[in-house]
């Protein structure tokens, strides 16, 4: 399967499918520990990227995961706003104007995402925040070896006191919980490896 | 869930049309994107005064909308902070050309979504802070955590600041402003009950019905610990201490004492606990010159309470008594 | 029972004291008898408007106390009338010489208690009127029964004769103006929880999660009957229709519209309520020109609401909008 | 056992005493139709009273009556307040300045306390208030059969719509409970029936 704009924009709308289907798992999740929005805050930005990808897809890779991007930064607001718009937007210039994404650019892809959501969220990994999921993938080559090290890095989180976001006004309390932003990037990330392969 | 509501994902616009219509002498509300302003805004000359935040705190942010506090506010989804372009919306709806102050409430939502808004507004020229509000003792600051929670103290910000504003200061006075009431305010919060979000429909969490959570934030996260309900003496004593201990207050000092209302505690359990916080400040020597007591910064129908102390000055004590005419807080006008 | 609460028994007192702490500007407080009055009481030569009930209605009817609305209220035990001395007591302290209004809510202990109260002042040689409330349409009318009971109209009532009296209207306008206000206002409530008084400890009725009561009262009596709870659309058309039916209100008329919280009901929920009963006024021809939204008649924390509709005409829409300085209702001032 | 005025206070003093041990099932009776606090009223407007009685014993059945009256009126509020107040007020009356109460002063003392509370409150026996427990009380002779008749005059309001008071707001969903003051009008004669006895 080549992978042009559409396969892109297939593979986003896959996401946005398992975003949808797990909104209750992601909101139960942030309860725990959050506020309990993160998967409504998640569905409800991927409708709009849908809504948006149906209105008209744009020529390339870049230009759709730009669109995402935007979206989901005028969508979605709270942290998981910024944070994955930013994700998108670094990933979507780190491919450039390519018309066909190769392993090199999705592997380079990541590593802009990861570097942007540190840029703007300052967390490290251990910190329990969806930074544990992407940055154990943004160091694999595949996207598929990148949706199983997400899922590491989700359950990782697990044990974790959290010093950024929500969850660190827990303090101890956030023990025993699975970050729901980590969640929601090993799942987003295995949509795509889905679609991709 | 008991809520008296439409489409739970409607409720935010379909409550600012309320707002709207309950209000038209003071505000205008557009609902995509979601922005309360000021009637009679933008003021040419003066400084722009604008918050925003999740819904669920009603009455901030749209409540203090108005002449002598803020110009514009931009309610998110409920516990969910606005988007940049909102945020974008709600300035460009009142800004004066004096400069616009960003009073945001400290959660990495909060500051990344107003962050990029400030960068774009900033790109289109616009002269515009930002100051953080991070007044919740219940949490540990420091460099390598989130910081310090917004709470009761945003909307004694708001107040000081919207009439530094009013009454003509500049952009560097107002921020000044802020930042000195931010400095002096400190907050703890207890809660009763959990609140229930509309889309989520259940309790944010479950109490047992001897227990508190203590060092609540206004979202339904749960608190810091959870503890035996004691009785009010307790609850007050629970929140005085650390608040006191914080800053720290001291013998001498004048403060305005703020007892707010997480939105389910009546007015009958609030004064009670207020005239409880009173006595206690007397008996240490701090001089209480101002009050506020009230549903003010809500987490929509919990049951429990906030302490906010704010160290007043001659200053802060004078813009706090200027005239505001707002839904929710008015006096003088 | 989750409550901010010390000795069940002294919650009146213990409140009274913190809201007497609150607004030192404001209210003078006594607690043996429970009296709230105004701080530059008594005014010779102004008509002293009185009321008073039971407590865990907060802010009625202390919260409206002050220039422009009551000269001074008692309050009762959670939700039990005041006693003639009670009442006696804050005549006593605000009398002006120029005659008193007692503005009471109809409810059988209440009418007992002021009707003694009457009595015995007038034996003293006070001029004395009474005005009863009765603007429930949940309770039939008739002179075999109670009667309808008092409810949302209490502020409205309270607010109109308040200025008249601030004005100089002497004790038979002072009437006149009540009994006009009485004779155009209609109410009607609902329940979606119980409220649980201190001295009891539990709810005073348990309602499913998919139920709610209609025709409810303010002191945590069961409705008239159950129903299962609707959308926001249901919730005010149940409220509005026998309201509207009842005066009959009709296309023309100009009407304040009052959309109360009773007590746990976010403001959220609230307004989402009242942009819904305006946009239906206006479908109906009727014109809103004034309003009110907030908790301002309660039942402790008890989710749901009232809708309160008042037929005004130039001198009620005068009196609505003059100024007023208390606790809870403020402007102009 | 003569009726003087210690005999009357040690009634009273009974008749407090039971009202008490009542509280909760006459505040339970008051939720079903009312709002919860006829046990309260009671329990607390007789407390005040023990404690009048406590501070000084006037010296006549008379004297006696009118504190009970007088207190209750002063601290009790509400509908029961006022009602009790005026029951005990013209039963005051009644009996006059006499040192001992006899049968017929009894008996003259429970009409005018029927007559207070109809004047007052304006409810007829059927209207499901303490009037339906107080009039058949005041047809009878002796303290004893009038107790009786109180007990079943407020079993009677068990089957009743209430057209006074709070319960006539709830219309038909009156129906099935007994009136607090009805029940309460019947521990007092009760009390007071053994206390004679
Ligand atoms: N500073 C941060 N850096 C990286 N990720 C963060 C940071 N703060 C929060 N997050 C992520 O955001 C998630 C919460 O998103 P969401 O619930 O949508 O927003 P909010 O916390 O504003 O309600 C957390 O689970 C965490 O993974
Ligand atoms: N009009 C009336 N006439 C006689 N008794 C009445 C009347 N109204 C109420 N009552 C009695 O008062 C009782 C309620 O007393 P209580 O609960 O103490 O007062 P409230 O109804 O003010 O809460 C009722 O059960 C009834 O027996
Ligand atoms: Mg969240
Ligand atoms: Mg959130
Ligand atoms: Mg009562
Ligand atoms: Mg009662």
């Amino acid at each position: 399967m080549g992978c042009d704009a559409r396969a892109v924009a297939a593979a986003v709308r896959a996401a946005a499918a398992v975003v949808t289907a797990h909104r209750d798992e992601l909101v139960r999740l942030d309860q725990a520990i959050g506020d309990g929005d993160h998967g409504e805050n998640l569905k409800r930005g991927f409708g709009f990227v849908v809504q948006a990808l149906d209105e008209s897809t744009p020529d390339t890779p870049g230009a759709v995961l730009k669109l995402v991007a935007t979206t989901l930064i005028s969508k979605v607001g709270g942290a998981a706003g910024p944070l994955y718009g930013t994700a998108f937007l670094r990933a979507a210039t780190a491919v450039g104007d390519a018309t066909e994404l190769t392993p090199e650019l999705v592997a380079k892809a990541l590593r802009a995402a990861l570097e942007g959501v540190v840029a703007r969220g300052k967390a490290e990994v251990g910190d329990k925040t969806m930074v544990d999921a992407l940055a154990p993938a943004a160091e694999v080559g595949s996207l598929a070896a990148a949706a199983t090290a997400a899922e590491r890095g989700a359950e990782s989180t697990i044990p974790l006191v959290a010093r950024k976001g929500r969850a660190s006004y827990l303090g101890e309390r956030a023990i025993g919980h699975q970050d729901p932003g980590a969640r929601s990037t090993a799942l987003v990330l295995r949509a795509f490896a889905e679609a991709a392969s | 869930m008991k809520k008296i509501l439409n489409d739970p994902a409607a409720v935010v616009a379909q409550s600012l049309l309320g707002l709207a219509a309950a209000h038209p002498d003071l505000l205008r509300v557009t609902t995509d994107p979601a922005v309360v302003s000021r009637a009679d805004g933008p003021r040419p000359g003066k400084v722009a005064v604008v918050s925003g935040g999740g819904s669920g705190h009603e009455p901030l942010h749209g409540g203090f909308v108005g002449p002598g506090m803020l110009d514009a506010a931009c309610p998110g989804a409920v516990f969910t902070s606005p988007t940049p372009d909102q945020i974008q919306a709600a300035v460009s709806r009142v800004d004066g050309g004096a400069g616009v102050l960003l009073l945001v409430k400290n959660y990495t939502g909060d500051v990344l979504n107003f962050e990029t808004a400030a960068e774009l507004l900033a790109a289109d020229g616009v002269d515009v802070r930002t100051v953080l509000i991070d007044d919740d003792v219940a949490v540990r600051d420091s460099l390598y955590t989130a910081g310090r929670r917004g709470v009761g103290a945003t909307v004694l910000v708001e107040k000081v600041v919207g009439a530094a504003a009013e009454a003509g200061a500049d952009l560097a006075t107002c921020e000044r402003v802020a930042r000195a009431a931010v400095a002096g305010a400190r907050s703890m919060g207890i809660a009763l009950t959990a609140p229930t979000v509309p889309h989520v429909g259940e309790p944010s969490f479950t109490l047992a019905d001897d227990e508190m959570e203590v060092g609540i934030g206004i979202h339904g996260e749960p608190g810091r610990r959870r503890e035996r309900l004691t009785d009010a003496d307790g609850v007050v004593a629970a929140l005085l201490e650390p608040v006191l201990a914080d800053l720290p207050f001291a013998a001498g000092d004048e403060v305005l004492l703020f007892t707010n209302s997480m939105g389910g505690t009546p007015l009958l359990e609030l004064y009670l606990a207020h005239g409880i916080a009173e006595q206690s400040l007397v008996d240490k020597g701090i001089t209480v010159t101002r009050r506020l007591v009230g549903p003010y910064v809500t987490s929509l129908e919990m049951q429990g309470m906030s302490l906010t102390l704010l160290r007043l000055d001659d200053e802060l004590t004078r813009l706090w008594d200027a005239p505001v005419r707002t839904a929710a807080l008015r006096w003088g006008a």
